[in-house]
C-alpha cells in the first residue's frame, strides 16, 4: 500500500483528492493556520513529535517568525510557494475562521481540516458551497482533525491511543472516537485511517465521503461509523452503506436519552422539527446491515468478531 | 437560542413584514387596557401566551375577547398556565383579525441540503410538523442558493404552487424576501409565519411568528442579548455556558461530569443502558482544570436530586494526573455529600488512577463498569 | 451535417452545450421569457414566421393565456415540464432580466439569448459566475441574438437577408451584423450560423467560445468577426486563432475614429484605462492572420478571395 | 456617469473611509473664507480644480496656499481655466497633509476577469496608467470572488504585498474593504484613491478619490442624479439621452444619423476613410419612427459646424419605407439647410428609395458610396 499525493478526479461529488490510506500520506507537506495562537502552537508541537512534516504556518502580520522552528508566513499564498504546502488544518478563532477557509481553498489547497468551533452556520452555508464549487476537500469545522498510524497525526487527538490496523473510523464526535479507537488498540484490530468529520450542523465532508474512501481503500477491512443525535446523515450513510460498502460496518448512536430540542454540546447535536432522535438512526443503520453497538467499546467487540 | 413570539414579531417588522402588533402585558389589569388600545373597530383582541414552547392554543393559552373585561378574565386565565414546563408570564394583546385565508411560511436551516430552505403550504394556520408527516406534498420546499440568496423567481414560483392570484403574488413575495433577509440578518436557524394570512379585504398579515438565532453567531448580534428571556432558560445552564461548560438539565438523579460532547451523550446513554437516569448532561470542554471541574461539581450538584455522580474522563491532551488533582482538589472547594464514581482512562492514566486511590477514591477503566457503579451507588 | 440537441461536455471553458450547426438546431424548441411584452410578442410573431419551433413563454401571473397560439406559463420550470423547451430568449426589462437568466439555468435550460439591454454591469458579473459554474450556455446580453438561415432564428435580426451558406459570424453588434451577413448573402456566400455576442461590458459567451465552435463545425468554411471598442476581448480572440484556428477568418473593429472615455451607443463600447482602442484591436488580429477589412462589407470581399 | 473629486469623497466617506475633508468655493473669496475653516493648525491649503478631467496637475489646477490671501490669489488664477476642455468653475479647498508615504489603491470593474479587481501599488500620487505601461510589476492586483465578494485574506494579502507593516495593515484593510463596499454599493465601474496616504504620524488619509458610476445602474440609484453636473456634460448629449437616443459630440462636420451603435461607429469610421471627419456619433435607436428621426435631425443641426448629414440606415425590422417617409416628414419640421446623404437598404428597400426619389432626396446602396457622397457635399 502506497500513500500517494491528493489527486483530483472528474464529477461533481467525487472531483475531490482521494488518497490511498486514505486523505493523508507520506506526501503530506502541513500547514498550520493560526499557528501563533496558545491551541495550535500546542498541537503544532504534538503533531512534529507524531511526526507529522509541518512545513509551514501562517498568522497575518508574524510573518518571518517561526513556531517550533516551522517559519510562519503572513499569507497561505506565501506558504504554499516557499513550502510547498497541501494540507492546512485550521486553528483561527471562529470569526475569522471562514475566511481562512476560503484562503486556503483559494490557494489551491487540496485538504483543509477546520477545527475550529462556534462558526456560524450561514457563514459554513456560503464556504461549503465555494469550496464544494472547487477541487479542495473540506474536513470540518468543529472536529478534531484525523489520523492515519504511523504516518501523520493532523488533528488535536492523542496519538499514543492509536495503532495501525485494519479499521477505518469515522466520526462526529472527538473524545467519543479517542474512546472508540481506544477500544479498537485494546482489540489489537488497529485503525488505517480515523477522520472525524465534525458535530456542527454544516460540514464539509460527510460521512458518505469517507465511506466510500475506506470502501476503496485496500487496507482498511472493517469500517466503524460513530454519530450522533441531529440532523440526518447517519440515515443518508445508511442507505450509501446498503447500496456501496461491502466491508463489515460497526456503528454507535450518541444521545438515545437526548430529550429533543436541546443543543446537546455540538452545535449539530439537537433533536429538532421531528428529525434527528438516536432511535430512527440506529433502526436504519440496522436495517442497512450495519452492526449498532449499545456501547462505544462495543463496537470493537463487533468488528473483532466479524474480521477474525 | 429562542426568543417569544411579540420578540420575533418586532425582528420581522424591521425587516417590513406587515405583523398584527400587539401590547405585552404581565398582569391581568394590563390586558384590560391593552383593550382599549388595540381592539379598534372590530372591538375584539386575541390574548396569547409568551412561552417559549408550541402547543399554546391546545393547552389554552390563547383566547378571544370582546371587552375590556373579558380581556382582563382571560389573562387572569392564562397567566400563571403551565403550558409544557413554561410557567406563562407575559401575554401578547392583538386585535382579532378578519381571517380571509391562512397559510404557513417558514424558513429553516437545512441541513440536508447544507443551505437555507423555504417551506409554504396552504395549510397554515395548523402545526406544520403534522402536514409534513402526514401530507407531504402539501408543503413546496425551496432552497435558496448558497451565494446568490433568495431570488425572486424562487420566491414567485413559491407563490404560484400556493394557487395565490396574480395581483396577490407580489405582496407574498415581498414578504418571501423579506423573511429570507430576516433569517439572514439574524443569523437564524428557524423563522417562521404561521398563520400569514390574507385578510378578508386582501391585505396580507403575519398573525404568528416564531424564530429561533444561532448560538454560534450570537456574538455578531450583540443585541439579541436584550431578548434573552432568562425566566425562559435554566440558570445552571446559564451559569455553565458563561464558563464554557455545556451544561443540559435532565430529569434522572446521576449526575455526570464528562469531557467531550459525544462521550457526554454516549455516557447518558450508558447509565440509561444499566437502568439509571442521567441527570444531566455535561461537557466540561478542554482543559478540565481545577476551576473546571469545580465548577461542573457544583452545576450537577445545583439539582438537589442528584444522588451520584458519574466522572468520565478520557484523558488525551489532558493528563489524567492533572485531572485526578483537579477532582481531588474541587472535592475539597465543595461540599459532596454523595458518592462519586469516577473513570479514568487515556494519558498517564495509572498515575492518575494513583493519586485518586491515594484520595480514597475509587476508579474505573471501563465506561460501562463506571456507569453501573454509578447506578449502583445513586440506588444506594 | 445533423443538427444535434445540446450535449453536456466535461471541463471548465467548454462544458457547455455545443451542437452542430452551431448552437441551435432541428431539436430546438423555443421558450420566449416576457412574452406578453410588446417586442417580445412582436419578434415571437417574426420568429415563429422564419419557422422557428417556438414552443411556450413565460410571463410570471400570465399563466394559461397564449401569444401567437403559443402557451404561456408562471416559471419557467412550468413552460419546461409541459413543453420540454431546451432554449430561451428573454425580452424581460433590465431590472427583471438577471432574475429571468438565473431562473432559465437554473430550471436547467442548456441555452439562455438574453437580449434585454441596460442591465447593470455588477449585476452580470454574478449572474455570469452562477451560470459558468453550470451547464448551461448564455449568450448576451444586449444582443441581438442568433440565428442558423433556414433553421432557426432566435434573435431580432431580420430573417430575410440570411441565406444558409459557408460562413459563421460572430459580432459584438447588431446591425452591423446585418450590414455583414447582407454582404455575406449578396456575395453568395451566405452563413452557417451568425451569432451576436453582444455590446455589455460583462457578457456570458465570448468570441473566443463562438470561433472555437466554428472551428469545430464542419460546415462552416470561413469565419466573419466583428469587433469593436472597448475592453480586449478582440485581443484575446486574436490569441485564440492564433493557436486554434486554422479557417480563414476576416474581421472588422467599429471604432476607429471614437474618441476615448466615451460610451459608443454600447455599454461596453468605451475607450478606457489605455485598453479598448481599435488600432490595437486590428494590430492584434492582422499579427494573428487575421485579414482585417476597412469597411464591414470589405470582409464579404476578403472571404470570397480565400473561399473560392 | 462621472463625478466630481469632491462628490466621490463624500460618497465614500459614508462608506468609513477617512477622507481630507474640505470645502467646495466657486469664487475666489469663497477661497480665502474656506481657508480660514480649513487650514488649521498647519496653517496651509490645498486648493484643486473640480472637472472631471485628469491631468489637473499638470495643468496647474492644484495650487498649496498659506494665506486666506494666497488662496484667494491662487482661486483666481485656476477658476475659469480650461483643463483639457473643461472649464473650471468649482475648486475643492482641504488642508494641506503632512504625507509621509503615498499609496495608488483603485477598482475596476475588470471586462477581461468578468470581476471587480482591485488594483494597488507603492507608487501612490502620479499618474497610474503610466506605472501600468512602464513598470507592471509594481502594481498589485486582486480580482474579488464575484459572488463571495472581497474576502479578508485578499485585503490583508495586498497590504503585505505593499511591505505595510502589520500595526497598519488593518488600518489599509478597512479602507479596501470599504473602499469595495463603495464600489458594489454606487454600482461604479472605477473607484480610485490617489494618493492613500499615510501621513506622518501614521494615520490613512484618501488624499484624492475618482468614481465613475454605471450608467445602467443609475435608475436604481436615484440620489445620484443630484451628482449630475450638467456643467460638465454635453446639452446635446443629454436631450439624446432623455429621449433613446445614443450620441457623442465629436469635432468633425459630418453629422451622421444612424441605427445600431456598431454601424454608427462604422459609419464614422468611414466617413473618416474617404477623407472626412464625423461631426457626431449618432445612434438613432431601434424605432426610427418619425418623431426619432426628427429628433436626430435636431441634434445633428445643434452643432453649427455641420456642413452636410449622412443618414445610414439598415432596414431590419424597421422598414425602409417606414424610415424614408419618417426622414421626409422630418425634413418638413426641420430646417435642415445643409446637404442630406442617404443610404438605406434592407427591408423595402426600393420602395423607400422611391419614395426619398419622389421627394427629390437621392439614395445610396453602400456604405462607401453614401460616405464618399457625404464627404464631397460637406466639402460643397
Amino acid at each position: 500500500m502506497q500513500p500517494a499525493p491528493p489527486s483530483r478526479q472528474q464529477g461533481a461529488e467525487s472531483r475531490k483528492p482521494t488518497i490511498v490510506s486514505i486523505l493523508v500520506g507520506r506526501d503530506t507537506r502541513l500547514l498550520v493556520q493560526g499557528i501563533t495562537g496558545r491551541e495550535a502552537t500546542f498541537h503544532t508541537g504534538q503533531m512534529i513529535e507524531y511526526g507529522t512534516p509541518v512545513v509551514s504556518g501562517v498568522t497575518p502580520g508574524r510573518g518571518g517568525s517561526s513556531v517550533h522552528g516551522v517559519p510562519v508566513f503572513n499569507t497561505v499564498a506565501d506558504a504554499v510557494a516557499e513550502t510547498g504546502a497541501n494540507v492546512s488544518i485550521i486553528f483561527v478563532p471562529a470569526p475569522f475562521a471562514p475566511d481562512a477557509i476560503l484562503e486556503a481553498v483559494d490557494s489551491g489547497i487540496p485538504l483543509v481540516i477546520c477545527i475550529s468551533e462556534n462558526i456560524p452556520a450561514l457563514d459554513m452555508v456560503k464556504v461549503r458551497a465555494h469550496v464544494a464549487a472547487r477541487a479542495s476537500r473540506l474536513i470540518g469545522p468543529n472536529c478534531p482533525g484525523l489520523i492515519t498510524p504511523g504516518e501523520a497525526k493532523i488533528g488535536i487527538m492523542p496519538g499514543y491511543i492509536h495503532q495501525r490496523g485494519r479499521v477505518g473510523l469515522v466520526s462526529r464526535s472527538g473524545t467519543l472516537t479517542y474512546e472508540v479507537v481506544w477500544a479498537l488498540t485494546q482489540a489489537g484490530l488497529g485503525q488505517t485511517t480515523a477522520v472525524g468529520i465534525g458535530g456542527d450542523p454544516i460540514i464539509g465532508t460527510s460521512f458518505i465521503d469517507v465511506l466510500a474512501m475506506f470502501e476503496d481503500d485496500p487496507e482498511t477491512e472493517g469500517i466503524v461509523m460513530i454519530g450522533e443525535i441531529g440532523g440526518s446523515e447517519e440515515e443518508k450513510a445508511a442507505a450509501f452503506i446498503r447500496e456501496h460498502v461491502s466491508k463489515p460496518v460497526a456503528g454507535f448512536i450518541a444521545g438515545q436519552t437526548a430529550p429533543p430540542g436541546k443543543r446537546m454540546g455540538h452545535a449539530g447535536a439537537i433533536i429538532s422539527g421531528g428529525t434527528g432522535a438516536a432511535a430512527d438512526k440506529i433502526a436504519a443503520l440496522r436495517a442497512a446491515g450495519v452492526e449498532v453497538a449499545d456501547s462505544p467499546a462495543g463496537v470493537a467487540d463487533i468488528l473483532k468478531a466479524r474480521l477474525n | 437560542m429562542n426568543i417569544h413570539e411579540y420578540q420575533a414579531a418586532e425582528l420581522l417588522a424591521n425587516y417590513g413584514i406587515p405583523v398584527n402588533a400587539g401590547i405585552v402585558v404581565s398582569d391581568p389589569s394590563g390586558a384590560s387596557r391593552a383593550f382599549e388600545r388595540v381592539a379598534g373597530a372590530a372591538g375584539r383582541v386575541v390574548l396569547k401566551a409568551q412561552v417559549h414552547s408550541g402547543g399554546r392554543g391546545k393547552a389554552g393559552g390563547i383566547k378571544l375577547a370582546g371587552s375590556p373585561h373579558d380581556a382582563q378574565a382571560a389573562a387572569e386565565q392564562i397567566l400563571g398556565m403551565d403550558i409544557r414546563g413554561h410557567t406563562v408570564r407575559k401575554l401578547l394583546v392583538a386585535p382579532a383579525v378578519e381571517i380571509g385565508r391562512e397559510y404557513y411560511l417558514g424558513i429553516i436551516l437545512d441541513r440536508e441540503k447544507r443551505g437555507i430552505t423555504l417551506m409554504a403550504s396552504a395549510e397554515g394556520g395548523v402545526d406544520i410538523e403534522e402536514v409534513a408527516r402526514n401530507t407531504p406534498e402539501r408543503i413546496i420546499k425551496v432552497t435558496a442558493d448558497p451565494l446568490l440568496g433568495l431570488l425572486d423567481y424562487q420566491a414567485r414560483s413559491i407563490a404560484f404552487s400556493l394557487g395565490i392570484e396574480p395581483p396577490l403574488v407580489g405582496g407574498f413575495t415581498s414578504i418571501a424576501k423579506a423573511l429570507y433577509a430576516a433569517f439572514v440578518g439574524s443569523d437564524a436557524t428557524l423563522a417562521e409565519i404561521n398563520p400569514l394570512v390574507l385578510t378578508k379585504d386582501d391585505r396580507w398579515l403575519a398573525l404568528d411568528s416564531k424564530m429561533s438565532l444561532d448560538d454560534s453567531a450570537l456574538p455578531r448580534h450583540k443585541d439579541f442579548e436584550r431578548l434573552r428571556d432568562l425566566d425562559e432558560e435554566n440558570a445552571t445552564e446559564l451559569r455553565a455556558k458563561a464558563n464554557g461548560i455545556s451544561f443540559v438539565k435532565l430529569d434522572g438523579n446521576i449526575g455526570c461530569v464528562v469531557n467531550g460532547a459525544g462521550l457526554a451523550m454516549a455516557t447518558m446513554d450508558a447509565v440509561k443502558l444499566y437502568g439509571g437516569e442521567p441527570a444531566n448532561f455535561l461537557d466540561v470542554g478542554g482543559g478540565a482544570s481545577v476551576e473546571q471541574v469545580t465548577l461542573a461539581l457544583e452545576l450537577v450538584l445545583a439539582d438537589p436530586g442528584v444522588r451520584a455522580i458519574l466522572f468520565n474522563i478520557f484523558g488525551g491532551i489532558t493528563r489524567c494526573d492533572i485531572v485526578a488533582k483537579g477532582i481531588i482538589e474541587a472535592r475539597k472547594r465543595v461540599d459532596v455529600g454523595v458518592p462519586m464514581v469516577i473513570r479514568l482512562v487515556g494519558t498517564n492514566q495509572d498515575e492518575g488512577r494513583r493519586i485518586l486511590g491515594d484520595a480514597g477514591l475509587s476508579s474505573f477503566e471501563t465506561m460501562r463498569d463506571a456507569a453501573r457503579a454509578a447506578v449502583e451507588a445513586a440506588r444506594g
